[in-house]
């Protein structure tokens, strides 16, 4: 029964902790201008989170090493390092959309300006992240995210015509107001928003943390093989709403107050408190993830001591660098530079990186000095070959895609 | 309320520039547009006015919500306050052009023109999601804005006929 | 020599075989507790004299030291930090090569962490909380 | 010396001819014993006459997957040989030079 309520917690919380603001936006900006006819993206992008974080989470299992200090072995110092400051970086900019999207929740709460609340969410991020235990970090976040779900509810609310999204869906077509290389744009950005890299360093350091072993393995499979399709189904609910809703009435997502608003139309005053719970959760518990993983990879790098499990001076430079972080993200944003944006930016800047966390995963997972009997079966590497290409695919088209569509407008 | 002429000096020159980017576009799309041929001006303004009507249809939508008791004056008060921004970012890029024949000149105070009635509009229904008492009504806010996107659809056409 | 499978084994040795790159640089070091202390950024050899003609039969050069410290800079960048600054573990502290290279020390004592122990007392341990054990 | 001076070093044999560059440095613990590890002594070096990056250790071992990433970077490696200690005449700022008549020795680990 015990073990029973340990998996269905590790579910719940691998859906709520699925969304950040990454996926809330992209979904919601997606859904607004193209329907439902990404939605296959997020699928590609789901199955692939699936298949490199359970990779990661047994390579942290079977030997107790998380993904940077891989990445650094596997690649050398200074393909290391190159890898090292680009996704460093753009998890410096995921803290920062992050936080931004925890004040920008607060003010659709409370009509206090996001500004004033900036401090106050940057300050709770360091306090969980210095004070907190991590299985309690995670379970809050996770279930407090689960209040999303909302989305879901709102949707069949709406009552929309389903035979005309399943049609979105399953029949994707660019829409006629947007042009071809602008659909390829946001293709990226869904993926990216999907597969962020921080998410696999968080995974297998979270495994370290909580010190899983081979035995842990098969209830980390189940969290990640039912908990992120769910979120993954989640994140479309956020997209169908926005097309329901927002999409007849001509509206292009460009701030979070307009994600909400679909909520309101299907579940009334109810689905807004629960929209803005969900909000708050997910975009915090997102925000103390990417500090972390800012900490995480820098630490695993340098070979510094790190972890949540010991008292923070044990592990003195892990946590100085991620106070450094947060101050960082703290000045980006009172200059005033709109989160969303910002947001918007990171995941697409996330694709362009994918290749370079995903290689030195899939190469350990194969090699037995590490992996012992757990290595890679045939199948999960095919499907991982096939993944590696697409992500080099992204990633390679990201940067020409951005000039050409002017970034997505 | 909203009239006040915002800079004064001699405005950059961004053709192309469209919805919410940095700047570090506008050299890209300067160039793309030079590329092109076009001169830049019509571009900027279809799309200050396409992002105007999202802006505006924002805005309905979260007064309709609140008056059918559907949303907090928190989430509207927010709403509008993020379409203003949304406005004034599009009115923007249309005062910075600097029209070269007569007929731009012409295209660009027409424009301007619906969009800062559209400003206006949207001020008004601010000040109704927030009043009690006294103030124009919800209903009155909805009127107004309506209005607005009639302009707005009005100008999007004609400057699509172009 | 053309052919790679062509090549004669190398006649065996009695120890165990670490190539440099493979088993050793930019893995991790973890001392007798557990604790992180550093990645092996380069290594220290015992030898040989450079530009001098090795007469036949000159012992082979042994590990002296794991390195840390500027010399990773220096390894990424080029160059060569001064002896004086290298930052050495020697390598009769290791226990163990595996994944990781374990030492039979504690790292409290060891140069390689001079940094983390700096900021640690000046700056993490004076913030409230920061010896507060999280589990 | 420092063993990041001396990967990447050109090879030449006696006769002045290059054949490559130090991939790698080959270390067997069974030098006089300690306390806790023997002494790793310097057994030979990996030299590869395409690529001095010692990318990954496919080039070495017996792995076969992910295919193919173990076939290109073996490609990328191919023709490189081990030559023991006992073959080096001489390490200097142009390079490392082999003695006559020196062994190439397959790099194989396994």
């Amino acid at each position: 029964m015990k073990r029973l309520l340990g998996v269905a917690l590790g579910v719940l919380t691998a859906i709520g902790g699925f969304v950040d603001i990454g996926d809330l936006v992209t979904n919601a900006v997606v859904g607004s201008r193209f329907g439902l006819s990404l939605v296959w993206v997020v699928g590609v992008g789901v199955l692939g989170i699936c298949l490199f974080a359970n990779m990661s989470g047994r390579v942290a299992a079977a030997s107790g090493r998380a993904t940077f200090e891989v990445i650094r072995e596997r690649l050398g110092p200074r393909a290391g390092l190159a890898n090292l400051s680009a996704s460093f970086l753009i998890n410096l900019m995921t803290v920062t959309a992050e936080i931004g999207g925890v004040a920008l929740a607060l003010q659709l709460a409370s009509s206090v300006h996001y500004l004033l609340w900036i401090p106050v969410a940057a300050l709770a991020v360091w306090l969980v992240v210095w004070r907190v235990k991590f299985s309690i970090m995670e379970n809050v976040t996770g279930l407090l995210g689960l209040t999303l779900i909302v989305f879901a509810v709102a949707l069949f609310l709406l009552k929309p015509d389903w035979g005309n999204l399943a049609g979105q869906a399953l029949a994707p077509a660019v829409p006629a107001e947007e042009t071809a290389p602008t659909y390829w744009y946001y293709a990226i950005a869904l993926f990216g928003a999907a597969m962020t890299p921080y998410e696999v360093f968080f995974f297998s350091s979270g495994a370290v943390e909580e010190g899983w072993s081979i035995k842990d393995l098969v209830q980390s499979r189940i969290n990640v093989l039912v908990g992120f399709p769910l979120g993954g189904l989640l994140s479309v609910a956020i997209a169908g709403c926005a097309a329901v809703v927002l999409l007849p009435a001509g509206i292009a997502v460009t701030s979070l107050s307009q994600v909400i608003l679909p909520v309101a139309e299907g579940a009334g005053k109810v689905g807004l408190a629960f929209v803005l719970v969900g909000l708050v959760a997910a975009t915090f518990g997102a925000a103390l993830e990417t500090t972390l993983s800012s900490g995480y990879t820098l630490a695993q790098f340098f070979g510094w001591s790190w972890g949540k499990f010991r008292r923070p001076a044990q592990a003195a430079r892990f946590h100085l660098a991620m106070i450094i972080c947060l101050f960082i993200g703290l000045a980006v944003l009172v200059t005033g530079v709109d989160p969303v944006l910002v947001t918007e930016y990171s995941v697409v800047f996330s694709a362009i990186a994918l290749p370079l966390t995903y290689l030195p995963i899939l190469i350990v997972a194969n090699d037995p000095q590490y992996m012992g009997q757990h290595v890679n079966g045939r199948p999960v590497n095919v499907l991982a070959m096939v993944y590696l290409v697409i992500i080099l695919a992204a990633s390679l088209a990201a940067i020409p895609l951005m000039i050409v569509t002017g970034a997505g407008s | 309320m909203l009239r006040r002429t915002a800079l004064t000096g001699p405005a950059t020159h961004l053709p192309g520039r469209k919805r919410r980017r940095p700047h570090v576009w506008a050299a890209c799309l300067t160039m793309a547009s030079v590329l092109a041929g076009c001169s830049g001006t019509g571009s900027t303004i279809s799309t200050a006015v396409e992002d105007s009507s999202s802006a505006i249809a924002t805005a309905r939508l979260a007064l309709h919500l609140e008056s059918s008791g559907k949303l907090t004056r928190a989430a509207t008060s927010t709403a509008l306050d993020d379409s203003l921004k949304e406005l004034e970012t599009s009115r923007k890029t249309v005062l910075e052009l600097s029209p070269a024949t007569e007929m731009e000149r012409q295209a660009v105070q027409e424009a301007l023109g619906v969009l800062d009635h559209c400003a206006a509009s949207l001020t008004d229904a601010r000040d109704a999601a927030a009043s009690n008492d006294g103030g124009p009504t919800l209903p009155d806010g909805e009127r107004e804005l309506a209005a607005a996107a009639d302009r707005l659809s009005a100008l999007g056409t004609k400057d699509g006929g172009k | 020599m053309k052919r790679g499978h062509a090549l004669t084994p190398v006649p065996a040795v009695p120890g165990r075989l670490l190539d440099a790159q493979l088993h050793l640089l930019d893995r991790q070091v973890i001392d007798n507790d557990g604790v992180p202390v550093t990645t092996v950024d380069d290594l220290e050899l015992s030898g040989p004299a450079l530009e001098t003609e090795l007469a036949p039969g000159t012992a082979a050069p042994v590990l002296t030291a794991l390195l840390t410290g500027p010399v990773l800079g220096t390894r990424i960048f080029g160059g060569r930090p001064p002896s004086s600054r290298l930052i050495r573990i020697p390598w009769a502290d290791v226990s163990e090569v595996g994944v990781v290279l374990k030492l039979g020390v504690s790292g409290e004592h060891l140069d390689a962490g001079w940094v983390e122990r700096w900021i640690r007392d000046k700056i993490i341990a004076r913030i409230p909380g920061g010896r507060h054990d999280p589990r | 010396m420092i063993l990041g001076d001396l990967l990447g070093r050109d090879v030449y044999d006696d006769g002045g001819t290059r054949l490559g560059r130090v991939a790698d440095a080959r270390f067997v613990v069974d030098g006089v014993p300690r306390q806790l590890l023997a002494e790793a002594r310097l057994l030979g070096l990996v030299v590869s006459p395409h690529s001095a990056s010692s990318f990954l250790g496919y080039e070495r071992t017996g792995l076969r997957q992910p295919w193919p990433l173990p076939s290109l970077l073996r490609w990328r490696h191919r023709g490189s040989f081990l030559v023991l200690w006992e073959d080096i005449v001489m390490i200097g700022a142009q390079g490392v030079r082999l003695r006559e008549g020196f062994t190439a020795y397959s790099p194989a680990l396994d």
